[in-house]
C-alpha cells in the first residue's frame, strides 16, 4: 500500500506541503479533494519522483518513492498521469501509447498484450490509434493520458485532475473509465477539483487545503460533510 | 537545358549534404533546445577524421568515414555531458556562448594538428558518369545515393523504434517523457551524438568534392542555421526543405544571378523570410 | 470604471475566454475567480493589454483601450503584477520600483547621452516615485537592499510597488497569494485594503477562496471560458451555479441537495457543451 | 574611493604612457586595446545590458570603418567629417536591422543577427567596386592635422594615435554610463529582466530595444573609422563573426554588463594573446575552453568577480550602489 509519512516539500521559503501523511489500501479509489491551489500536484508530483521531497517520506508497498527519478518510480509500479495531460502532441495515440510501457521496453508481447488491454478499456481510441495525439478532443487525449499511464502496468495509478477544462458528459465519461481500471485492479490516487464526481467513485478521500490535510473520511462521510464544500468556496 | 539538368543535380547533391547537418542540429534543438553553435566544429572534425583514417591508417573510404562518424559522435555526447547539461537552467545566452567557445576551440586544435593548409580527400571512385547528356561525377551520386539512405535510415529510427520516438517525445514533451520513465539525460547525449554523427558523415560525403580546411566549419554551421531557422527550430521536415531551399538557391542563384553572391543569396534568403515569418516556416507546437 | 463587453479570444479552435460582458467599480476589489483552467488568467492578459482579443472590446475610464500594446495601457493607468514573483532580484528595492516609474517619463537616449534637464528631472521624478510606491508598500526603509535579499513577502511588496510607481488608477493582481504562507497572506491582505482605501481600485485574480471570500467587494465567477456568476461573496458562494462549478455535480445524480444534476439551471449557468483544452 | 575617481585615475595614467617615450609596439597595443574597448563597450549596451545576444556586432564596425575609408578615400572628405558620419551611418543600419530583428527573441534573434553579419561580411568582400573586394581597401589617410598637431607637443604621429584613441574611449565610456544611469538605461536592464515583465512595467520594450541597437552600432561604427584611419588599410575579416566572436569573449573575460568590463576584458586577453606569440594562430586552444570555463563559472567575468569578494570583504553594506548589479539575464 502506499504510505505517505510527515511529507513537506518547500519551495525555497514556501511550504507547499506540510507534513502530510496519508495512505492507499491495495485495490482502493482515494480522492484528494481541495482547491485550486492547494498543493495536490505539488503532492502528486512529488510521489511520481519529479519533485524533491523536503522531509517525510513516502512507500509503495516497500519501494521508497521519495528519493528517486521518475523512471524509478514508474518501474516501480507507481505511474502518473499529470495534470495538463503532457501528451506528445505529434505523435499518433499509439506511439503515445508504447512509450507509456517504455520501463517494459524488453517486453514487447507484454506490452502488445497491455495494449489490447487498454484499447478495450477505451475503445474509442481503437479507431484513432493512428491520429496524432494532439488533434483528439479534449476528453479523448485524457483517455490517451490515462491509458499512457497504464502502459506502465502500474499497481498505483496517481491520476492529476483527470477532468480539467472537460465537459460534464466527457467527466462521466472518463470517472467511468477510471472506474473500470479500478476494477482491474489497479489503486487510484485521484486529485480532483469535481468533488462530487469523484466521491461517487472514491472508496474514501481526504481534504487538502493550503498544503495541510484537513479533513479524511469515508465516501458517505464526505458526501455529506459541508466542510468540503468550505474547502473550495471560502465559507 | 543541360546546364540546367547539371546544375538541378548539383542542388540535389548539396541539399542532401545541407540535410545531414541541418538535421543533427534541429534535433538538439528540439530535444535540448540549445542551439548548438559548435555544431559546424563537428561537422570539420568529421572531414579531418576522415582524412586521417585515409592517410593515418590506410584504411578504405568506408571504413573512414564510418571510423569519423563515430568518433565525432562520441565526441558530441562528451560535449553535452561536460558542458550543455551543466548549462541546462543558466539564462540563455549561456549555452551559445559556451557553444561558440567550443567551436573556436576545435578549429585551433585542428589547425594546430593537421596545419592550416587546404587537405584534399581522394574521391573513392574517380571519373563521371553521364546520364541523358547530364555529366556527373560519381561524388555526387555517391553523395545523393548516401544521403537518402542516411535520412531513411534517420527517418527510420526516429518513427519506428522505441529509442527513436524517445528522442521526439522528449522534443514535445519534456516532463511527459520523464513520467514515463524516460531517461532524459540519455536522451540528451544520444541526441547529441546523432548529430555528430550527422555531421561527420556528411563531410566525409562532401570532403572529396573540396578542400578541407579548419575554417570549413564556419560557413557550414551559418549556413545550417540559416536553415533551421527558415525550417522552423526544432523541426525535422523543416530542416530537409530548407536544406533544399538553400542548396537550390544558391546553385540556381549563382548560376543564373552571380556566382559571387551565391552565399548571400542564401543568407538574404533567411532574412527575407524571418522578417515576413519570424517563425520559420514550419511552426512548431510546443 | 473598467467596461468589458461581449470579450472573446481564441488560440487556434480553443476558445479560452468566449463572450464575457462585465463592468469593475471604481474604487472596489473584485476577484476574479473559478476553477483551473476557466480562463481567468488568459481575460486577465486581455485586460491588460499582454494578448489582443478576437472579439469583443475594453473601454477604461470612457475610453476604448481594446487593443492598445501593455505600455500605453500602464500608461492609461492600469497596472498589473505577475502570478510568479517577478521582479529584478539583483536590482535595489528602489530601482525596481523606480521602473514602473518609466511610464511617466519622457527622458530618453539623448536625454541620458547629453544630460538634459528633463533627464534630470524625470530621473528626480522616478526616485520621489519610486519612494512614494515603495511607503505605500512599506518598504521605503529597505529602499536600498537588494530586492532578492527581501523576504518572499517583501518580494510580492516590491512587485506590487513596481506597479504602484506608475502611478495606476486600477491595480490588476495575478494571483498575489500564489506561494505565500498563511500568515503572509493575511499582511498581504491588509495592504490591498489599505492600498483601496487609499482610493484604488483593485481587480485580483485569485486562487485561495478565504482570501478571496475575505477581501472581496464583488466576485466574477469564470468557467469554460465564460462568466457564470457575479456578485457578493455571500452571493456567489450561493449560487448553485458556482457550486457546480467549482465542486462539480454528480455523476450519476446526486444526493446533495444544492448540486443535483441540472433539472433547474441557475439563471446565468451557462450551457457547458463546449469543450475547452485549458489555456 | 568613489567609482568615477578610480576613472579618473585609470584614465590619468593611461594619458602618462607615452610621455615616457615608450616603443611604437607599446603604443600599437595600446591603441588596440582601445579600439577593441570601444567596440566591446557597444556590445555590452545591448548584451550587458539589454540581455539581447548580438552575433552582427563586427559588422557594424565594418560599416563605420567602410565608410569612413570610403568617404575619405573616394569622395575625399577629410577625416572628422567622414567619421561622425560613419557613426550615424552605423546606427542607422543598426536601426534598420533591428526593426526586422526585434521581431524575433531570444536564440532565434542571435542567429538572425549572425546571418546579418555574415550577409555584411559578405557583401564587403563581394562588392569590389565599392570595398575593394578581396584586396581591401589601401592608403586611408591618418586624421588630418593630427601629425602636426602631434609635432607640435614633440609626440610622434603613434602618440597622437594614442591620444585620440584614448579620447575616444573616454568618449565612449562617458556616453555609456550616462546611459546606463539614465532612466533610459533602467528601462534597459528592465528589459534584460524578460520582455513580459518589462511590458507590464510599462516600458515599449520595442522601442528601447531600438534605441540601444542603435547606440550600440554608433559606437561599433566609432571604433570602425577610428581602426580605419589607424591602420590605413581595411580588410573584410575583421567585420566577420570571428571578429565579433572574440570581442564577445573579451567582453565575457572582463564582465558582463559591467561598466569596468569592457575595459579590462580587452586589455588583459589582447596583452595575452601577443604575449602568447608562439600560440598566436592556435590562441583559441586557450580562448576557447576559457570561454566555456567563464560562461560555466564566472558568468560575471573579472569585474563581477571583484565586485563579489569586495562585497563580502566589506560588512553588509546600507545601500549599495545602484549599479552593482549581476550580469544575469534570467529573473
Amino acid at each position: 500500500m502506499l504510505e505517505v509519512r510527515d511529507l513537506s516539500v518547500n519551495y525555497g521559503h514556501f511550504t507547499a506541503l506540510h507534513s502530510i501523511s496519508l495512505n492507499v489500501n491495495p485495490g482502493e479509489i482515494v480522492v484528494m479533494l481541495g482547491a485550486n491551489g492547494a498543493g495536490k500536484s505539488t503532492l502528486f508530483r512529488t510521489l511520481s519522483g519529479l519533485q524533491r521531497a523536503s522531509g517525510g517520506s513516502a512507500k509503495w508497498k516497500n519501494t521508497p518513492l521519495t528519493g528517486g527519478t521518475p523512471e524509478y518510480n514508474v518501474a516501480h509500479g507507481v505511474a502518473q498521469c499529470p495534470e495538463g495531460r503532457l501528451l506528445f502532441p505529434d505523435l499518433s495515440v499509439e506511439k503515445n501509447l508504447r512509450l507509456g510501457a517504455f520501463v517494459h521496453r524488453k517486453d514487447t508481447a507484454g506490452t502488445n498484450r497491455e495494449l489490447e488491454r487498454v484499447y478495450t478499456l477505451f475503445p474509442d481510441l481503437v479507431q484513432k490509434r493512428n491520429a496524432p495525439a494532439g488533434s483528439l478532443s479534449g476528453g479523448q487525449q485524457q483517455m490517451v493520458a490515462i491509458a499512457r499511464s497504464l502502459m506502465a502496468r502500474p499497481e498505483l495509478l496517481l491520476l492529476d485532475e483527470p477532468s480539467l477544462g472537460l465537459a460534464p458528459m466527457v467527466v462521466e465519461q472518463v470517472f467511468a473509465a477510471i472506474q473500470r481500471v479500478n476494477e482491474a485492479g489497479v489503486s487510484v490516487l485521484l486529485a480532483e477539483q469535481n468533488a462530487y464526481a469523484a466521491l461517487d467513485i472514491a472508496h474514501r478521500g481526504y481534504v487538502m487545503e493550503s498544503g495541510v490535510l484537513t479533513l479524511q473520511g469515508t465516501q458517505q462521510e464526505l458526501m455529506t460533510d459541508d466542510r468540503v464544500r468550505s474547502a473550495y468556496l471560502g465559507v | 537545358m543541360t546546364t540546367f539538368l547539371q546544375q538541378l543535380f548539383n542542388a540535389v547533391a548539396l541539399g542532401g549534404v545541407y540535410a545531414l547537418v541541418a538535421l543533427g542540429l534541429t534535433l538538439v534543438y528540439g530535444v535540448m533546445r540549445v542551439p548548438n553553435f559548435a555544431h559546424g566544429g563537428l561537422y570539420m572534425l568529421g572531414a579531418y577524421l576522415t582524412y586521417a583514417s585515409l592517410t593515418g591508417l590506410g584504411i578504405g573510404y568506408v571504413p573512414a568515414l564510418i571510423l569519423a562518424a563515430i568518433g565525432v559522435a562520441l565526441l558530441a555526447a562528451l560535449m553535452e555531458r561536460v558542458i550543455f547539461y551543466p548549462l541546462r537552467d543558466a539564462p540563455h545566452v549561456s549555452p551559445m556562448i559556451a557553444a561558440i567557445g567550443v567551436l573556436f576551440f576545435l578549429e585551433a586544435a585542428v589547425q594546430l594538428i593537421w596545419g592550416p593548409d587546404f587537405k584534399q580527400i581522394p574521391a573513392p571512385i574517380n571519373g563521371i558518369v553521364e546520364i541523358g547528356g547530364v555529366i556527373v561525377t560519381w561524388q555526387r551520386l555517391i553523395i545523393i545515393a548516401a544521403s537518402v539512405v542516411v535520412v531513411v535510415a534517420l527517418n527510420y529510427f526516429l518513427k519506428r523504434t522505441l529509442t527513436g520516438a524517445t528522442i521526439e517525445a522528449m522534443s514535445q514533451n519534456r516532463e511527459g517523457a520523464r513520467l514515463v520513465g524516460i531517461n532524459t539525460n540519455r536522451v540528451g547525449a544520444l541526441t547529441f551524438a546523432i548529430s555528430g554523427l550527422l555531421a561527420a558523415a556528411a563531410a566525409a560525403l562532401i570532403a572529396p568534392t573540396l578542400l578541407v580546411s579548419p575554417s570549413m566549419g564556419e560557413v557550414m554551421n551559418l549556413k545550417v542555421f540559416a536553415i533551421i531557422i527558415l525550417g522552423g527550430m526544432g523541426s525535422v521536415p523543416g530542416a530537409i526543405v530548407g536544406a533544399f531551399l538553400l542548396s537550390f538557391a544558391e546553385t540556381f542563384g549563382g548560376a543564373y544571378i552571380s556566382l559571387d553572391f551565391a552565399d548571400v543569396i542564401g543568407f538574404a534568403m533567411l532574412v527575407l523570410v524571418l522578417a515576413i515569418r519570424p517563425q520559420g516556416l514550419f511552426k512548431r507546437g510546443t | 470604471m473598467l467596461e468589458v463587453k461581449n470579450l472573446g479570444i481564441h488560440f487556434g479552435g480553443n476558445h479560452a475566454v468566449q463572450d464575457v460582458t462585465a463592468s469593475i467599480e471604481a474604487g472596489k476589489i473584485t476577484a476574479i475567480i473559478g476553477p483551473n483552467g476557466a480562463g481567468k488568467s488568459t481575460f486577465f492578459n486581455l485586460i491588460s493589454g499582454f494578448y489582443q482579443p478576437t472579439s469583443g472590446s475594453i473601454q477604461f475610464l470612457g475610453q476604448d483601450i481594446t487593443r492598445l500594446p501593455t505600455h500605453d495601457v500602464v500608461a492609461r493607468g492600469i497596472a498589473r503584477t505577475f502570478q510568479t514573483t517577478t521582479i529584478y532580484r539583483e536590482l535595489s528595492v528602489l530601482d525596481n520600483a523606480m521602473i514602473g516609474h518609466r511610464v511617466r517619463t519622457r527622458a530618453g537616449l539623448w536625454d541620458a547621452l547629453l544630460r538634459t534637464g528633463r533627464e534630470r528631472h524625470d530621473e528626480e521624478e522616478s526616485r520621489a516615485g519610486g519612494m512614494a510606491a515603495l511607503e505605500r508598500v512599506g518598504l521605503a526603509a529597505q529602499a536600498g537592499l537588494p530586492a532578492g535579499a527581501l523576504t518572499q513577502e517583501g518580494q510580492k511588496r516590491v512587485g506590487i510597488a513596481m506597479a504602484l510607481s506608475s502611478d495606476p488608477k486600477l491595480l490588476l493582481l495575478d494571483e498575489p497569494a500564489a506561494g505565500m504562507n498563511p500568515e503572509e497572506t493575511v499582511n498581504l491582505m491588509a495592504l490591498i485594503r489599505e492600498l483601496v482605501v487609499g482610493g484604488l481600485s483593485v481587480v485580483l485574480v485569485e486562487h485561495k477562496m478565504s482570501l478571496v471570500m475575505g477581501l472581496a467587494d464583488e466576485i466574477l465567477v469564470m468557467h469554460h471560458g465564460q462568466k457564470i456568476a457575479e456578485g457578493t461573496p455571500a452571493q456567489v458562494s450561493r449560487d448553485p451555479a458556482v457550486i457546480e462549478a467549482y465542486l462539480g455535480s454528480h455523476a450519476h445524480g446526486g444526493q446533495m441537495g444544492q448540486a443535483t444534476n441540472g433539472d433547474a439551471p441557475a439563471p446565468g449557468a451557462v450551457q457547458l457543451t463546449k469543450e475547452s483544452k485549458h489555456a | 574611493m568613489k567609482g568615477w575617481m578610480w576613472w579618473v585615475a585609470v584614465f590619468a595614467l593611461a594619458a602618462l604612457v607615452p610621455l615616457f617615450g615608450p616603443s611604437g609596439y607599446v603604443l600599437d597595443i595600446g591603441v588596440n586595446i582601445m579600439i577593441y574597448a570601444i567596440l566591446a563597450y557597444g556590445l555590452n549596451v545591448l548584451l550587458g545590458y539589454t540581455g539581447q545576444l548580438p552575433l552582427a556586432h563586427a559588422g557594424f564596425f565594418g560599416i563605420g570603418a567602410y565608410a569612413t575609408g570610403i568617404l575619405t578615400l573616394k569622395l575625399g572628405w577629410s577625416f572628422w567629417l567622414a567619421w561622425p558620419v560613419a557613426v550615424a551611418i552605423s546606427a542607422l543600419a543598426g536601426l534598420l536591422l533591428g526593426l526586422v530583428a526585434f521581431r524575433t527573441k531570444g536564440d532565434t534573434f542571435a542567429i538572425f543577427t549572425l546571418g546579418v553579419g555574415v550577409i555584411i561580411m559578405l557583401v564587403i568582400n563581394k562588392w569590389d567596386a565599392l570595398t575593394g573586394g578581396n584586396d581591401g581597401l589601401n592608403g586611408i589617410m591618418p586624421p588630418a592635422g593630427l601629425e602636426a598637431l602631434s609635432k607640435s607637443v614633440g609626440l610622434k604621429l603613434s602618440g597622437g594615435f594614442y591620444y585620440l584613441a584614448l579620447i575616444s574611449l573616454a568618449l565612449t565610456v562617458i556616453a555609456v554610463a550616462r546611459a546606463r544611469g539614465s532612466v533610459f538605461g533602467r528601462s534597459l536592464i528592465a528589459i534584460r529582466g524578460g520582455d513580459d515583465l518589462a511590458r507590464s512595467a510599462g516600458i515599449d520594450v520595442y522601442s528601447h530595444k531600438l534605441r540601444a541597437m542603435m547606440l550600440s552600432t554608433a559606437i561599433a561604427g566609432f571604433a570602425g573609422g577610428l581602426y580605419a584611419t589607424y591602420l590605413g588599410f581595411l580588410g573584410s575579416a575583421a567585420t566577420g563573426p570571428i571578429q565579433t566572436f572574440t570581442i564577445l569573449l573579451y567582453l565575457l573575460v572582463g564582465g558582463l554588463g559591467t561598466l569596468a568590463g569592457p575595459l579590462l576584458g580587452p586589455a588583459l586577453m589582447y596583452t595575452l594573446a601577443q604575449n602568447l606569440k608562439g600560440l598566436q594562430d592556435y590562441q583559441y586552444i586557450v580562448f576557447g575552453p576559457l570561454l566555456v570555463l567563464l560562461i560555466m563559472f564566472a558568468p560575471q567575468g573579472i569585474a563581477g568577480l571583484w565586485m563579489r569578494l569586495t562585497a563580502r570583504r566589506t560588512p553588509p553594506p546600507a545601500a549599495p550602489p545602484t549599479q552593482k548589479e549581476a550580469s544575469r539575464a534570467g529573473s
